[in-house]
């Protein structure tokens, strides 16, 4: 076992226990803190697959800017108060196509025959990313910038209190 | 290479950080005093040691030996991880921070976006204890901390962004090396300025300390916090005081090199970035010393509405130099230009807050309605 | 850019866009846009005559010269665009910009004042417009959608005063009647489509002459041709569909003298012109029916027009007579006589319908007995519409003269006495008719000193076409001589110029010119016998054969046949076909599925718990189903 | 190094924990994170299908920087709607909200 193997399945071990930990916890803020702990050791798997930048992208949005918010939103909406019953009725349905959709997944993914290498991944350059999201994924890149401006003004709008709120 | 094993090396490169986050911890936590004591016409701390140089060491030990409580109602394991959640970001941080052109742990690549990346998972923490010491002061001073470092993360990154557009990496060591004679100081006043002001903020220090002001949610979201936990939080506070001096003298000072030549050897770069980050960091000490803390409502408009498009200007202006080819000095105008509008807009808000309530408040305060 | 004939496409557009313009901006403009109105249409009387030098350098041979584009083109279908010049198509460009452009700036004057001012102008535009397109266009698909245009103008135009009850009925009256010949005709083109595969007019005339398939069978291309005589007789105004006209008076008077006079009924004319050699390949009964019929109108309108006495309504009458006549020459196979007739009866009819309007305009009246002496009072409209109708009675020299020359002619050619007695008859009923409203209402003593107060001379905006159009009216017939064409610079008279099959040297027939001679002088002679003083020996003779004046009086009854008829048919058996839609189609076919489909939502509408997890769990469960059954698949 | 399928399949995992998530969470706030976890699951094979077949184009990188980006802008406005949601309905159960039901 190389000692890439040991890191990633400790990362993968916490990606798994925090998604885990997301959808079986029975306390809300767990759950976030579990959503944190899969999404970093995301990043670390994005760094194993030798994409730091995404790695970091992933630290900056999600660690810094995605759980605080939904962190708030939880503390707005009062999480605590609200009934102990997390889960919905139709639970053991979700179980069952969750598992149904792991298994064939799984056995995709072993039992495929991938057309190519799948030991040794290439390391891609920084600067040839940034080049190409740059020139010829330009126009997407300013699409999804528009994108994402529209989304902040109406959250912004939904958020906001109306008069007489 | 300070060892042959690359494992024994990173080791020794950990410990050395880890030593130096805590001497200079508790070094900054007696200048601090010292400094603000003077500057408030007292001495300082003056008992513990010559002229109290130990009382750090002093503070440190009680904190220490004293015991750790914890509310009974509140939730445990967020409790007890908060701590650790804010202090591991500010310590990973240090791994790919340059001291020297030589002496750090690690070089990234991305280095700069590294430090700010991570540095940001600490409000994690923040929010943690905030939520995690049933407190409603605690919940309110971690709300107020999430918006605040939210909020003044984005100026934040944008300033560090004009520097890295200058110097086309984000390699701390590049960009270090891309102002050799000239500190980008120069080309970028404004950026300097939105990083001060924004790493004041990021800080909790005036006049941005309102996450945790004692005369309004009586410390915040440590206000239950004790003992080592608590020396934690406070570890964590002065390092990345210092992470932020260190990459404003890096990114914005000119780092380990001076104007008069930069093939400086190791002695004369430590006295360089020793000199400067002292610089950054008495700057620190000064506006906490002096200004006032602001309303929640004034800071988080200060970000959106005064720092994030400057710093978008800032950027634009940038763009417009690297991609057309313009000569620096326009840099050096515009941005100082800039500069000085933000000053006068700092200038004419602080002027306006002496002035009484505006009308829509005491006409909702006078407002006479027929009783009965 | 060398302007000509290949610019044909120029003319439409410079009205289409004139008329866009005004329709999107005319209210803001000074006048209402008038202006722009009278420019294009000058405009397009310039690149006429450009067209027209160029198609006088052009050998006959290579004609028609036009220019197309792809209009619709997929398997199967291919319908190409164009618009196309020849001959006949230069003498309509000739009367429609050129009577057109008069008539546009003549509207200026009488339109003074009008609430709708500048509407007038913009369908006035597009009503030139669509008229050009109809003339140019080389394909009968495009020819049908601009005769639906002049409908649409038509309509519109002469409903102008819908407020008035009358002038909105007549409007009506012209679209719905018009609309009944234009079935026929969109039935014929589709009949040539189908046997042909085209709409061109060049290809469809070739295969006719040739006998190709469909075409081949003497019934079916017999059919069609009728098929597109019934558009054109709707059009043209000829019997029984001749109706709609003398309604059509309602409108502004202008839009009489330029749509139903000097254009838009002429359009079955020029239709019949250029579909010329079908009709002769057709089975002569084709033929024979547009020579009835143009007789059978002929008669009916000229007994009419001889006991009407709204004047504007005498003149319409004069033209279904014209039409008739025209309709006549192209039974006997003549085009030359018919385009003949067509081109000075453009001068002389519209001269005579401004004429009657710049009476109406200085009287506002049209009531002969109610005119009268108004000679003195309006010299200018006086003179004018006396020169205008001898033109229409036939004297000679006048234009009018050799025209109905050419189509007595024509009928001589044919051998058959007996059309040309009863043709020469209608010469000298028209004579008369014509003597007698000028006389009533331009010689003589005022009947009513009131209106006679009231009448004065029209402005010059108003004269001045009118003038322009009697200086034609005098001299327009001489093309017919070979050296009157060689110095405008044609090869030769005009029956060299336009023609079917031989070219026709014109050579004065001195039986029938003198005969018709005679005829006009002894009718305009019997005028002020009949009409003279109080008109009593006229009256004596209606009371003479009563039955006879009141048959001709309510105008052969025809409308109230019309009426009977669609009281009795139309009506009922729209009744059956309105209660088979209400009933079944209706009530059974849209409602039955309506509730068929209300049932169904009703009963499916449980599905719909409102839970958001039941809806994603259907998504997921559907989306992982195709996971399955995919790798199921693969394996 | 590590073979691609190592990915895939903790990728696998991570779907499945998101869609028993979102299908079985009553809270809207803990649906949408469960959501988060799904477009991880997404970037990861995103990411390692351009590591170890594409990387000449490296779409795969591309994508996976624009679902960070659409799943912030996702977060953003969908707890907005959330937010607006507790205060008309005080909840923010989805079950709880059904007023689309016939």
């Amino acid at each position: 076992m190389t000692i890439e193997e040991v890191i990633f399945y400790v990362l993968a071990t916490g990606a798994g226990l925090g998604g885990v930990g997301v959808v079986l916890s029975r306390n809300v803020v767990y759950s976030a803190l579990a959503l944190i702990l899969s999404l970093m050791s995301v990043a670390g798997i994005f760094i194993l697959l030798s994409a730091e930048f995404l790695a970091l992208v992933q630290i900056l949005v999600y660690g810094g800017a995605v759980t605080i918010i939904i962190l708030f939103a939880m503390m707005l909406t009062r999480v605590r108060d609200m009934p102990r019953a997390m889960n919905g009725p139709q639970w053991p349905l979700a179980a069952a196509v969750a598992s149904v959709f792991m298994a064939v997944s799984t056995i995709a993914a072993v039992s495929s025959q991938w057309p190519g290498d799948t030991e040794n991944p290439t390391v891609i350059p920084l600067r040839t990313l940034g080049d190409s999201l740059f020139r010829q994924w330009s126009v997407p890149f300013e699409v999804a910038s528009l994108v994402l401006v529209v989304a902040l003004i109406g959250a912004i709008v939904l958020a906001g209190r109306e008069e007489g709120e | 290479m300070i060892a042959d094993n690359p494992w024994l090396d990173a080791l020794i490169r950990l410990l050395a950080a880890v030593a130096l986050m805590t001497f200079s911890s508790l070094t900054l936590i007696y200048l601090e005093r010292k400094f603000i004591g003077r500057i408030q016409m007292r001495l300082g701390p003056m008992r513990v040691g010559p002229y109290g140089t130990l009382q750090s060491i002093a503070d440190a030990i009680k904190l220490v030996s004293k015991e750790d409580l914890r509310p009974h109602t509140a939730d445990r394991w967020v409790f007890e991880l908060a701590p650790y959640v804010v202090f591991i970001p500010s310590f990973l941080t240090f791994v790919s921070l340059p001291f020297t052109a030589d002496w750090f742990v690690r070089n990234f690549e991305l280095g700069l976006f590294y430090i700010l990346a991570v540095s940001g998972v600490s409000v994690v923490g923040v929010v943690m204890a905030g939520w995690g010491s049933d407190n409603r002061y605690a919940l309110l001073g971690g709300v107020r901390a999430a918006a605040q470092l939210i909020s003044y993360e984005v100026p934040l990154i944008l300033a560090m962004l004009g520097a890295v557009m200058i110097a086309e990496s984000m390699d701390l060591i590049d960009i270090v090396n891309g102002q050799g004679r000239v500190p980008y100081i120069v080309w970028q006043p404004l950026g300097f300025l939105i990083f001060f002001i924004a790493a004041l903020a990021e800080l909790y220090r005036n006049p941005f300390d309102i996450p945790v002001a004692e005369t309004e949610v009586v410390g915040g979201p440590f206000i239950e916090y004790s003992g080592i936990r608590w020396g934690m939080f406070f570890l964590a506070e002065y390092t990345t005081l210092l992470i932020l001096s260190v990459l404003a003298s890096l990114v914005f000072l000119g780092g380990w090199n001076w104007p008069l030549g930069n093939e400086a050897g190791i002695g004369l770069q430590l006295v360089w970035i020793v000199l400067k980050t002292s610089f950054m960091i008495m700057l620190f000490f000064w506006a906490r010393a002096t200004f006032p803390r602001l309303r929640i409502d004034q800071l988080m408009s200060f970000s959106w509405q005064v720092l994030l498009p400057l710093s978008f200007l800032q950027i634009v202006i940038n763009g417009l130099v690297k991609v057309y080819n313009w000569p620096d000095i326009v840099l050096l105008l515009s941005s100082g230009g800039a500069t000085a509008l933000a000053l006068y807009f700092i200038y004419a808000s602080v002027q306006r807050m002496q002035e009484p309530y505006p009308q829509r408040f005491t006409t909702v305060m006078t407002r006479k309605e027929p009783v009965g | 850019m060398e302007l000509g004939m290949e610019q044909a496409w120029l003319l439409p557009a410079i009205t289409g866009g004139t008329f866009a313009f005004l329709l999107l901006f005319g209210k803001y403009l000074p006048r209402g846009g008038d202006f722009l109105a009278v420019g294009a249409g000058v405009a397009t009387f310039v690149v006429f005559l450009f067209i027209l030098t160029d198609l006088l350098d052009v050998p006959r041979e290579s004609l028609p010269i036009g220019k197309g584009w792809d209009w619709v083109s997929f398997e199967g279908l291919e319908i190409r665009l164009g618009f196309e010049v020849d001959e006949i198509t230069i003498v309509m460009l000739a009367v429609v910009t050129f009577v057109g452009s008069l008539i546009v700036l003549y509207s200026t004057g009488y339109m003074r004042g009008d609430p709708r001012y500048g509407w007038f102008f913009t369908v006035l535009m597009l009503f030139i417009t669509s008229m050009l397109t109809l003339v140019l266009a080389d394909n009968l698909l495009l020819l049908y959608a601009a005769w639906e245009g002049v409908g649409i103008c038509s309509f519109l135009l002469i409903g102008f005063w819908h407020e008035r009850r009358s002038a909105a009925e007549a409007a009506k009256k012209a679209f719905i009647t018009t609309r009944i010949g234009d079935v026929g005709l969109l039935i014929g083109i589709i009949l040539f489509w189908r046997a042909t595969g085209t709409f061109d007019i060049s290809e469809i005339i070739e295969a006719a002459e040739h006998g190709e398939g469909l075409l081949g069978d003497g019934t079916y291309l017999t059919l069609a041709t009728l098929l597109l005589f019934a558009g054109a007789a709707g059009k043209s105004a000829q019997f029984p569909l001749h109706v709609w006209l003398p309604d059509a008076m309602e409108g502004p008077t202008p839009v009489s003298a330029l749509i139903h006079a000097a254009t838009m009924v002429v359009a079955g004319v020029y239709l019949v012109s250029r579909m010329m050699p079908v009709f002769a390949a057709a089975d002569p009964i084709a033929l024979d029916v547009v020579t009835a019929l143009g007789f059978i109108t002929v008669f009916i309108s000229a007994a009419i027009g001889l006991v009407q006495t709204d004047i504007k309504r005498v003149v319409a009458y004069s033209t279904i007579n014209s039409l008739g006549l025209m309709f006549i020459a192209l039974g006997s196979l003549s085009v030359t006589a018919a385009m003949l007739y067509l081109l000075t009866h453009g001068f002389f009819k519209a001269l005579l319908f401004m004429a009657s309007g710049s009476v109406i305009h200085a009287t506002e009246e049209q009531e002969v007995s109610k005119l009268g002496g108004l000679i003195k009072k309006m010299p200018i409209t006086g003179w004018t519409f006396a020169i205008g109708a001898l033109a229409m009675a036939g004297l000679a020299p006048l234009s009018g003269y050799w025209a109905k020359d050419e189509i007595l002619v024509a009928l001589e050619h044919e051998q058959n006495i007996i059309l040309l007695a009863l043709a020469s008859f209608s010469v000298f009923i028209t004579a008369i008719y014509m003597g007698r409203i000028f006389y009533l209402a331009f010689l003589g003593e005022p009947r009513d000193h009131h209106v006679h107060d009231r009448a004065h001379e029209s402005p010059p905006v108003m004269t001045m076409p009118l003038v322009v159009l009697t200086a034609l009216t005098l001299v327009s017939g001489f093309i017919v001589f070979s050296g009157v064409g060689e110095a405008l610079g044609f090869d030769g008279g005009f029956g060299e110029f336009v023609y079917f099959e031989e070219p026709e040297v014109f050579h004065f027939d001195w039986i029938i010119g003198i005969g018709s001679l005679i005829a006009v002088i002894a009718g305009l002679a019997a005028v002020p016998y009949f009409w003279g003083g109080t008109g009593e020996r006229a009256h004596a003779v209606a009371q003479q054969f009563p039955w006879a004046y009141k048959l001709v009086k309510n105008k052969f009854y025809m409308d109230e046949i019309y009426q009977v008829f669609l009281d009795r048919v139309v009506f009922v058996l729209s009744g059956i076909l309105a209660w088979f839609d209400r009933n079944v189609v209706n009530d059974t076919g849209v409602d039955g599925s309506a509730m068929i489909t209300r049932l169904a939502g009703y009963r499916a509408k449980f599905v719909q718990t409102g839970q958001l997890p039941n809806y994603a769990f259907a998504i997921a469960f559907g989306v992982i189903m195709l996971a399955v059954i995919a790798f199921a698949v693969e394996f | 190094m590590i073979p691609l399928q190592h990915f895939l399949v903790l990728s696998g995992v991570l779907f499945s924990l998101g869609i028993y998530g979102v299908l079985a969470r009553r809270h809207a706030v803990l649906i949408l994170m469960s959501v988060e976890l799904m477009l991880q699951a997404v970037n990861i094979n995103m990411i390692a299908f351009a590591v170890y077949f594409d990387p000449e184009a490296f779409v795969g990188l591309i994508f996976a920087i624009f679902i960070i980006t659409i799943a912030a802008a996702e977060v953003g406005l969908a707890l907005a709607i959330v937010l607006r949601i507790f205060r008309n309905r005080a909840t923010a159960n989805v079950d709880e909200v059904n007023i689309m039901k016939w």
